[in-house]
């Protein structure tokens, strides 16, 4: 195997963006040693992510396929798009720690440092063409996020979120090696578009080895994006980890395996769509049930966003459980939106904790109407997203994917998915009902600041343009996937 | 004195089986942890043997990234154990479950 | 697609407000509503021109969702019909807002109250712009949620906050018939666009529904059904109970929202669905007998109320109903001519009676609402006076200004509408009479004999500023002229400029009388008009004494009018007190099995599941990678075993 | 060779390893036999220096230990990437010197962090 003849200095080009993102997270590292005030280190990552952005941006045509190293690593708009996702949130992120990560007194320069890594590895994970390169990606990002939950050291929850995050984690990281292992030893390649052809020409799509390699696959990603039974990390670890993270991580790290789910399943094992929607279907139902039913007994408000991130990752599934290019862009533009309406939500959790208030208890929502009607306000907007109301995004996000399940045929998914939509819909207004019904008990003082302002009103904006205005999106989506 | 490739893909699936074993049943964390080693290198053992077998390099170089892998977590894995047992005296895993419902 | 910024300017507007208001924009909120409510107006005159021309736009702007063989469109239908609306519309808006500018002045909540009327502005254009069916009811109940903001908007007046939620409430009757039409026409005609659901309108002839065994006609169904929603936007009986409570709202917002504009939406929703209510004959006759019923009903209410804004409210309920018998006889032309003079002589008067009660409330009266605490402020306000007296003549129906051409109009048509439309025609005279004499008692009470107010208040009566009074003259100018448009051939040939022009969206109204019938109709209107103001000049100028003699006479029957025929009592007795008021008990059990039961209720059974399965995630690292493990072992098994 | 795997290059350090072994066990074993046992409480008690021994023999390692042995492991293990880097050279060329510098310099990086942030102080 001649390495010489594949590679080139040029070949590093499409890599912009990442080595972008890793080469301010290093900045970061290091100004962190000699900068005190860790705001400037804050923006400087803001900076960076911008410049990635440009870099996306300008590098080719936004849907250009382009692969690099051996077909390891491709760019392409379906990677391009996530990226984008993965942008928006690190940068969301960021805005709604400012003032946040003070008052936990964990302000330190790692926490925007990891950020940008963890960021990078799901940026590589989108981009992966190759099993070997995927691996790479997601270890990047998880070990990342790991530190990033126990970030608060003096914190016990912090610390058991850490840990048990690390070791399920590592648990799931040994099946993802396991299956491409299996893969490999079938195929004799970790291309995945390779694995594709061999697949069909060995035919070995009906193989019970291969078909354990697809399982354990699906396990590994199927932690990443807290699919039931492989949920159960998730509700501890949202808890425990500081709230920013949680928000990041129940949006960056989710999507990141939806990346790579959609794109290691239609790319590589595309022939054998009938037996891994046949997985999906009992896992997508099991986990809308879970997600909505448990959620109702949560009093803590970010446990019941976890139980709600993992309802949500049931309803995205539908999409891809519908195994064609339209399935695929309603879940891809369901993510988008869950993002903005889930980082909306976080934000105005993280606007309440303040000094000596924990803020995370729904008790503590309790006539917010009345002493902070704004904030109030927007909660309805991103509760309302949530549940799936019109004409709110996340009704936009929840048509499209329940559309696609009954254009596939699967009037059964879709008509679960509608009902624990419904019951979804119980916690999410339960919020919305303490707020504006019920007189508060104490007066909440938020935490405010320009940063935080600006991701509300971004996510604000976004929630209900994109409610009012979805094909922008959908043709986003559209024109990125089908390149 | 012929290895056949199965004796490898035994040797790894029993190695895994074990370390899934040791991860679900043992109650000491760094036992758990050490049983996710054994994991990942049965993984190791598979890959290399496929790599050899069909003459193929990717599956080597994969060991080469989960090698480096694995210690990168073990670091990490170590810190985030440390981080907690200055918190909580022990390692007990189950006396963990401050965090739960 | 310049016409797109109609309702985009006002929207504009609202989103600067609410976003900026508070910290940047505070009392200047008027610059920005103000000239985005104008813009609309001018695009306005230049969309109706362009209809005036012979062009109908029906622009999809873009696809809300679309899915396989389901679209759903937001796109507007520019057409005789929503031109006229516009121009209505949106030059009333710019009137009441220029005169909101120092109604409103040195308010809290000013930029708060522009930002709402904004949005009510750009709801009610979307409203009446629309080109299908959910725009339309997007729209419908985008202006009920910003009347309910309005209404309450003090809220920290109790009787403010009770009104919104009442006009809340009550709507909800309304708007949930009108909700199962539209589903029921989208079942029906697998579409919403108006031009396709009107286009096969003619298929519904003959069909019929099974409704609980019941075979019931389709086109009766659905005509009913969105009727419901008209009941409720344009307080027709019985449903008319929250518009005199709406009241409580500023102003200028009960007389852009709750008598120009919004409370007109179910008139021009039936107008707009004429191809489906003229399937049916049994509702057009629901539509024409609650049309004439609620006209003669709330004009006796006004004879005896008090309140100045209370007697306007009734009237507007009555012109209302005028409106709807119109539709009912199928004169729809002649109801949209109705909505479109009314909205002018009717926001005058709101807006004169807010002129007079701003002045009242400048002069520290503590009763600024009340008629008999009012008297002789002719001589301290004589402009508002005299537009008050302009918009008076007009509402009357006196010969030559605008409230008489379109009153007659509906009269006449009305009497031609066979015996049923005779009978009509007698509400609608009686009602006539009752008007004339309400509005007179109105003028003489406010504005002659001596000032019954308190004491040392009459000299710091003043004539309100001229950003109040000017937009009073527009509309005055209005009340007087916009009947021009629609004179009737008796006097001029083809003179029924704007029934002609409704034409190709309205049709031709049916019936053909006599001239001499017609002379007949117009003479008994004009003898009931005179009639009511010379009982009125007689009792409330002449003998004053008389009024109280009458009232005590009459005892019970003042009584039950007073009181508004105890509907508002009925409703509570019957309705809302046996499940709400009867005692704090079932309030709280309201609140315990109807609040509680839809957000805990039903959520306690599945969250006994719920706090069942919660115990699943036991917070045990060992337990968690067991259930992992135990996942991956189904799955196998179910291949190995399923499939 | 399908169907086997025998790591033939493999065989010299078996053997090596194996003699290794041997020599250490045998070297120890013969001691065992031949040198005298005659043991007394002073003999067998630990030699600190000739002073009388003091607390407990296990003590617990400081926690210091780990984190250096973590750095370690993470600076060891890198050198995995080293060696396959130093026998392909001529065939990578400068591209493949490039990417190692880069990959040094994140190593760099990294020993820079942790050395400013003093965690190979061992106060």
């Amino acid at each position: 195997m001649d390495f010489g003849a594949g590679f080139s200095l040029i070949d590093i080009r499409p890599l912009t963006p990442e080595i972008t993102m890793i080469c301010t997270g290093l900045i970061l590292l290091l100004l962190d040693l000699v900068v005190k005030k860790k705001e400037a280190i804050a923006v400087l990552g803001i900076i960076g992510t911008i410049v990635a952005i440009f870099a996306t941006y300008r590098l080719y045509a936004f849907n250009e396929t382009r692969s690099i190293f051996l077909e390891m690593f491709a760019l392409d708009g379906y990677a391009n798009f996530f990226k984008i996702i993965f942008y928006i949130n690190v940068i969301l992120t960021i805005c709604i720690s400012f003032r946040y990560m003070k008052i936990e007194k964990a302000s330190i320069g790692e926490y925007y440092a990891l950020l940008m890594f963890a960021t990078t590895g799901m940026m590589i994970m989108a981009s992966a063409a190759d099993l070997i390169v995927l691996y790479l990606g997601l270890e990047l990002m998880a070990l990342s996020t790991y530190i990033l939950a126990g970030l608060m050291r003096k914190q016990r929850k912090s610390n058991e979120a850490a840990l048990k995050y690390f070791f399920l984690g590592a648990f799931s990281s040994a099946f993802l090696l396991y299956g491409i292992s299996l893969t490999f030893g079938l195929t004799g390649t970790t291309n995945i578009q390779d694995i594709a052809g061999l697949v069909s020409s060995l035919s070995i799509a009906d193989n019970a080895i291969m078909h354990l390699a697809v399982v354990f696959l699906i396990v590994a990603f199927g932690f990443k994006i807290a699919l039931v039974p492989f949920h159960m990390w998730a509700p501890d670890v949202y808890e425990g980890a500081p709230t920013s993270i949680t928000a990041f991580m129940s949006v960056g790290p989710k999507a990141a395996g939806f990346a790579v789910l959609g794109r290691v399943l239609f790319e590589a094992f595309g022939d054998m769509q009938i037996m891994w929607s046949s997985i999906l279907v009992p896992l997508s139902i099991l986990t809308m049930a879970v997600g909505s039913i448990i959620a109702l007994a949560q009093t803590n408000i970010k446990r019941m966003l976890a139980y709600s991130s993992v309802a949500h990752a049931g309803y995205i599934l539908l999409g891809i459980i519908a195994g064609t290019t339209d399935g695929l862009i309603s879940s891809v533009n369901y993510l988008m939106i869950y993002m903005f309406m889930n980082m909306g939500a976080f934000a105005i959790v993280i606007m309440l904790r303040s000094e000596g208030f924990q803020g995370e208890e729904l008790e503590d929502y309790k006539g917010l109407a009345k002493t902070n009607p704004a904030a109030a306000a927007l909660m309805l907007v991103f509760m309302f997203s949530l549940t799936g109301i019109p004409p709110t995004a996340g009704f936009i996000g929840k048509f499209y994917v329940i559309m696609e399940a009954i254009n596939a045929g699967d009037m059964y998914l879709a008509i679960t998915a509608v009902v624990f939509s419904v019951i979804s819909a119980f916690f999410y207004l339960r919020v919305v009902m303490y707020m504006y019904m019920n007189d508060p008990k104490e007066t909440v003082i938020l935490t405010k600041s320009p940063s935080m302002t600006f991701a509300l009103a971004l996510t604000t904006v976004m929630v209900l343009v994109l409610g009012v205005f979805p094909s922008v999106l959908l043709n986003l989506v559209r024109s990125s996937i089908i390149s | 004195m012929l290895v056949p490739l199965s004796w490898y893909i035994i040797l790894s699936a029993v190695i895994f089986s074990i370390g899934v074993f040791g991860f679900l049943a043992r109650r000491n964390l760094i036992i758990m942890f050490i049983s996710i080693e054994l994991m990942l290198n049965s993984v190791n053992i598979s890959l290399a043997a496929f790599s050899h077998y069909l003459q193929v390099m990717r599956g080597q170089i994969l060991v080469f990234f989960v090698i480096t892998v694995a210690a990168a977590e073990a670091a990490i894995g170590l810190a985030i154990l440390i981080a907690y047992y200055k918190n909580n005296p022990t390692i007990k895993v189950d006396e963990i479950n401050l965090l739960k419902g | 697609m310049k016409y797109a910024l109609i309702p985009l300017l006002p929207f504009i507007a609202f989103v600067l407000n609410i976003v900026f208001g508070r910290n940047y924009i505070k009392d200047r909120a008027h610059w920005i509503a103000v000239p985005a409510v104008f813009g609309s107006f001018v695009l306005a005159v230049s969309a109706f021109t362009d209809v005036l021309s012979g062009n109908v736009i029906n622009i999809n702007l873009y696809s809300w969702i679309t899915s396989g063989d389901f679209h759903v469109t937001v796109g507007f239908l520019i057409d005789q019909l929503s031109a006229i609306m516009l121009i209505v519309v949106t030059s009333i808006s710019t009137l009441i807002f220029i005169y909101s500018i120092g109604y409103m002045h040195g308010d809290g909540g000013y930029y708060r109250f522009f930002a709402y009327l904004s949005l009510f502005v750009f709801s009610m254009l979307v409203l009446v712009m629309a080109n299908n069916f959910l725009l339309m009811y997007f729209g419908w109940e985008a202006v009920g949620l910003c009347s309910y903001f309005l209404i309450g908007f003090w809220f920290h007046k109790k009787s403010a906050a009770d009104a919104g939620k009442k006009a809340f409430i009550v709507n909800r009757f309304g708007d949930f018939g009108f909700g199962l039409g539209v589903i029921l026409i989208f079942l029906t005609f697998g579409s919403l666009d108006y031009m396709q659901v009107f286009g096969q309108a003619g298929s519904l002839l003959g069909q019929t529904i099974d409704l609980f065994g019941y075979d019931v006609d389709l086109a009766t169904l659905i005509c009913l059904l969105l009727f419901c929603g008209a009941v409720g936007k344009s307080a027709q009986i019985p449903l008319h109970v929250w518009l005199p409570d709406a009241m409580e709202g500023p102003t200028p917002v009960s007389a852009l929202i709750h008598a120009a504009t919004m409370v007109t939406a179910g008139v021009f929703m039936v107008a707009r669905c004429n191809p489906l209510f003229n399937m049916s004959e049994i509702a057009m006759n629901t539509v024409a007998i609650v049309g004439g019923v609620t006209a003669i009903f709330a004009a006796t209410i006004a004879l005896v109320q008090n309140d100045i804004k209370r007697v306007i409210a009734y009237s507007t309920v009555s012109q209302l109903g005028y409106m709807f018998l119109a539709l009912g006889v199928g004169a729809y032309s002649a109801g949209i001519f109705h909505l479109y003079t009314h909205a002018y002589f009717k926001a005058l008067l709101f807006l004169g009676s807010g002129s007079v009660i701003h002045a009242l409330h400048h002069a520290k009266h503590d009763d600024e609402q009340n008629m008999q605490k009012m008297g002789g402020l002719r001589k301290h306000m004589p402009l508002t006076y005299r537009v008050f007296i302009i918009a008076t003549l007009s509402i009357t129906g006196i010969p030559f200004l605008a409230g008489f051409f379109s009153k007659d109009e509906i009269l006449w048509r009305a009497f031609l509408g066979g015996e049923l439309g005779r009978f009509l025609w007698l509400l609608g005279t009686i009602a006539a009479l009752l008007t004339a004499f309400y509005s007179w008692r109105l003028i003489y009470l406010t504005f002659h004999g001596s000032y019954r107010g308190g004491e040392g208040q009459e000299q710091h009566i003043h004539e309100s500023p001229k950003v109040i009074t000017v937009p009073l003259m527009f509309l005055a100018f209005g009340a007087i002229f916009a009947g021009y448009v629609g004179i009737p051939p008796l006097f001029v040939e083809h003179g029924d400029k704007i029934g002609e022009f409704l034409a190709p969206v309205l049709g031709h109204p049916e019936g053909h009388g006599t001239h001499v019938q017609e002379f007949f109709v117009m003479g008994a209107s004009i003898f009931v008009a005179l009639a009511g103001w010379i009982v009125a000049y007689t009792m409330y100028l002449k003998k004053t004494d008389l009024p109280q003699k009458i009232g005590s006479l009459f005892k019970p029957i003042h009584t039950l009018l007073f009181n508004k025929y105890y509907i508002d009592e009925l409703y509570s007795r019957s309705i809302v007190q046996p499940v709400l008021k009867a005692s704090d008990k079932i309030i709280l059990a309201f609140d315990t099995y109807v609040i509680e039961g839809i957000v805990n209720g039903l959520p306690n059974l599945i969250g006994l599941f719920s706090r069942k399965f919660r115990t699943v995630q036991t917070g045990f690292l060992a337990n968690y990678g067991l259930v992992m493990a135990f996942g991956v072992l189904c799955i196998i098994g179910y291949m190995i075993f399923v499939r | 060779m399908p169907g086997s795997y025998i790591p033939t290059d493999y065989f010299p350090v078996a053997i090596v390893i194996l003699i290794a072994t041997l020599i250490g066990l045998g070297t120890l074993l013969l001691g065992l036999v031949v040198r005298p046992r005659r043991p007394y409480t002073q003999k067998l008690s630990p030699y600190e220096s000739g002073n009388p021994p003091v607390g407990e023999p296990r003590t617990e390692f400081s926690v210091k230990f780990y984190i250096i042995a973590m750095l370690f492991v993470v600076f060891d293990v890198e050198a995995v990437f080293l060696y396959p880097w130093a026998v392909a050279y001529d065939k990578l060329g400068m591209f493949g010197f490039v990417e190692m510098m880069l990959f040094i310099f994140i190593l760099l990086v990294g020993y820079v962090y942790v050395w400013k942030k003093g965690a190979f102080n061992w106060e």
